[in-house]
């Protein structure tokens, strides 16, 4: 599987879409024997329900400089959120399905 | 506003990173900081189309780099010919660029580089004169 | 959204009146003037030691360049009177023989001589500039 | 001996890429039709190159990464290849006209048609982009360059009336042009101020060289001696036009009208400086934009890039770069007029400013690339500020070369 097919992806919840796949979180462990970097796995994915296009995160750091811009980008990417790998239903070449009991998360990184 | 979701709790022993945001779309660079490539797609590892609870969740293999950039605007097949993949155990760090552990001579090279540097550029006097 | 903007801003631009209030033949006139007085400040230029001859070469070319552009305005003139365009037309090529004949000879061989013609050509230009004006 | 190098850097960065023959030539004809009544626009252009070349020279330096590079990070590929599309073309127009500037400042020289020059320059510039090392091509180009402060001594020689001039350029809006071509000449005078391909040499040339945390102060010497140099320059070859040409009615169309005040005012000798520091000048443009071509691709592709490197280390960085040189020759050889080349490249250069500046912008401050280096209060208000007067400008631009017949 290609993460290409994750990003950008519809997103489905009770059959219904609810918005789009805009970024996917991975979890990054401590690096174990013979690798630098830790192996990556899917963490979640960050849902928005407009498809905001270009990406620029200001919805989920605290970067508020420069000001006009960051106030514009967070209220394009607003009512976004972070759903867990477990509460994803199904995964395909086209839509990403969550569970109906999907909780849902704020998109902020720690 | 994100005001009303609480923060999800993140595993201990590791960081979050946003793939598309701090990733995709990252030059890599071989361990002298030479420039190899661009983060053009994540290979991960397949997971079942109808997924239980608890199954567990894709890992990333590889870093892919080719023109496959053409591919995920235009959309359409991927070219399978031409794609390189960089085994995640190459990775060495993580900063604003994806920074590898093996020097370039070492990891793979698009056969267009290969072609032109052989065939055209090389050929040419001082081809491979150092300038200055 | 973006191309209904740019069509606005153009019609917006086109009503605040682009267009002079000359007309072709006006044009030509005082696009050929300006190559006179051009080739001419350039050789005087030259006879008083005061500027390299392959420039005021380069300027007499230029100049006669842009004499023929002056008549090619000329014979394009759509909806001027043919009296007008035919003033024009007698000055603006007796400019552009003159500019030619200077040009061929190479500006080694200009003289006082060559200097007053082009004078008396820009007098003559200016003289049909103030006829079309009324 | 590396601080003059740098110092080097930023002159280059103004003589070659603020004085270009876009420059040389748009203030010329600006100067012999309006005076200085938009002497603003070049004062406004100046403090904004200062202020986009100053964060990518910053962000270069901190991060290690150049301007495309971002560009692609910041905006995802397809917003990004719809910028490397405008900007390539663009940079290819810039190219094109500036190798035509050499030939025809080449031509002033030597009175041979300059259509025979295009070949010999187009070689030189690629002989030198390919052998020759980056530090001593930009001192000899920017030394060189130099020259071209004969402008600033041909303005006083000719004896400035500063009440009329002061007048024009309070006056804003001569009555005698239309608004539109007023305004076009606005939008023109600040894409030659701002063209986006000083930002993408800036940055490079700041990677090349291996900036560092530590060359930040260099780096905002060079863009505050260097750009503003060029703007007063600018100033002063549109003060010769409005001195020499406006009152004489001879409007620029030709390198020959641009230069005539020089000689007026100086005699051969200023003259010959002159067409000296054009040819270096436009030479130094000319190495920019090919680089530039070879810096956007390799930076959208991945590709690997570099001009410290041995060619073969960088063969479709080095390929891009003969092809583009390729494609300049040729449409030089159909005989169209690099002048003409040069204004319309100018007007586009408007065009694709804001999706190569808003990059620049947000990178400039985000903690991950450039640490506690992001941003002041300052400098963003700056930024932001001209954001908006760069986008006025990028959607008025065609616009209004449509009504005016690219100013007419």
């Amino acid at each position: 599987m290609y993460l290409a097919e994750l990003v950008d992806a519809p997103v489905l919840q009770a059959g219904s879409r609810i918005g789009h796949v805009v970024d996917v979180r991975l979890f990054v462990p401590r690096h174990t024997e013979g690798q630098r970097v830790g192996t990556p796995e899917v963490f979640g994915v960050v849902v928005c329900p407009r498809r905001t296009g270009s990406f620029l995160g200001f919805e989920r750091t605290d970067a508020r400089a420069p000001a006009l811009l960051a106030a514009f980008f967070r209220w394009r990417a607003r009512g976004s959120f972070l759903v867990l790998w477990d509460d994803l239903a199904a995964v395909s070449k086209d839509a990403v399905e969550l569970r109906p009991e999907a909780m849902r998360w704020s998109p902020a990184l720690a | 506003m994100t005001e009303d979701l609480q923060p999800a709790r993140s595993p201990s022993g590791g960081v979050l990173v946003d793939a598309r945001l701090s990733l995709l779309d990252r030059q890599m660079l071989d361990v002298d900081g030479v420039t190899v490539g661009v983060v053009d797609d994540l290979e991960l590892s397949d997971v079942p189309a109808v997924l239980e609870r608890g199954t567990p969740p894709p890992s990333v293999l590889a870093l892919v780099h080719g023109p496959i950039v053409l591919e995920r605007i235009f959309g359409g097949k991927r070219p399978h010919g031409q794609l390189l993949r960089f085994g995640w155990d190459t990775v060495a760090k993580l900063g604003s660029a994806v920074e590898l552990a093996a020097p370039a001579s070492e990891l793979p090279r698009p056969w267009l580089e290969t072609w032109l540097r052989e065939r055209v550029i090389a050929r040419l006097p001082g081809g491979r004169h150092v300038p200055g | 959204m973006v191309a209904r903007l740019l069509l606005a801003l153009a019609a917006v631009l086109a009503l605040t009146g682009c267009g002079s209030t000359e007309d072709a033949a006006q044009r030509s006139v005082a696009e050929a003037r300006s190559a006179v007085i051009f080739a001419h400040d350039a050789g005087r230029l030259l006879l008083n030691d005061r500027a390299s001859r392959a420039y005021v070469q380069v300027v007499f070319d230029d100049s006669l360049d842009q004499a023929a552009d002056a008549e090619r305005d000329l014979q394009g003139a759509s909806g001027v009177e043919p009296q007008r365009v035919a003033t024009a037309h007698r000055v603006v090529d007796a400019a552009a023989s003159v500019l030619d004949e200077l040009t061929d000879a190479g500006v080694g061989t200009l003289d006082e001589s060559g200097l007053t013609r082009l004078q008396a050509a820009l007098r003559e230009l200016d003289a049909v500039a103030e006829e079309l004006e009324r | 001996m590396k601080k003059i190098f740098a110092v080097a850097l930023g002159i280059l960065t103004a003589i070659g890429g603020f004085l270009d023959i876009g420059d040389i030539v748009t203030n010329a004809v600006v100067g012999s039709r309006f005076g200085w009544s938009l002497a603003w626009v070049v004062v406004v252009g100046v403090a904004g190159i200062c202020v986009f070349a100053h964060m990518a020279g910053k962000v270069a330096a901190v991060s290690g990464r150049a301007t495309f590079e971002l560009i692609r990070e910041r905006l995802g590929p397809r917003m990004a290849l719809a910028n490397l599309s405008a900007s390539f073309f663009i940079n290819l127009l810039t190219l094109t006209a500036e190798v035509g500037g050499i030939a025809l400042a080449l031509q002033l020289a030597s009175s041979v048609n300059y259509l025979l020059w295009v070949p010999v320059a187009a070689f030189a510039v690629w002989l030198v982009v390919w052998r020759v090392g980056f530090e001593l091509m930009e001192n000899v180009t920017g030394l060189i360059g130099l020259l071209l402060i004969g402008f600033a001594v041909a303005f006083f020689l000719l004896g400035p009336d500063w009440g009329e001039l002061g007048r024009q350029a309070a006056q804003l809006m001569p009555t005698q042009e239309s608004p539109a071509t007023y305004w076009f000449y606005a939008v023109a005078l600040f894409g030659a101020a701002l063209t986006p391909y000083e930002v993408f040499f800036f940055s490079s040339g700041a990677v090349e060289e291996g900036w560092s945390v530590k060359d930040l102060g260099q780096s905002r010497l060079n863009v505050l001696v260097g750009f503003p140099l060029g703007g007063f320059l600018s100033l002063a070859i549109a003060g010769c036009a409005a001195l020499a040409l406006l009152p004489i009615g001879v409007e620029v169309g030709t390198l020959s009208q641009v230069v005539l005040p020089v000689a007026e005012a100086g005699g051969t000798l200023l003259l010959v400086a002159i067409i000296l520091g054009i040819v270096a000048a436009t030479f130094g443009a000319a190495l920019e934009t090919t680089l530039s071509a070879g810096y956007t691709l390799a930076q959208f592709f991945g590709w690997t890039w570099g001009k410290s490197k041995a060619p073969a280390q960088a063969a479709r960085f080095h390929t891009t770069m003969i092809v583009c040189l390729v494609i300049g020759l040729g449409v030089l050889a159909t005989g169209v007029d690099p002048v003409m080349v040069t204004e319309v490249s100018v007007v586009f250069s408007a065009v694709a400013l804001p999706l190569t500046y808003l990059p620049i912008l947000i990178v400039a401050n985000d903690p991950d690339y450039m640490g506690e280096h992001v941003n002041s209060r300052a400098l963003n208000v700056a930024g932001q500020a001209y954001f908006g007067l760069i986008l006025v400008a990028a959607v008025a631009a065609v616009p209004l070369m449509i009504v005016t017949g690219v100013g007419q």
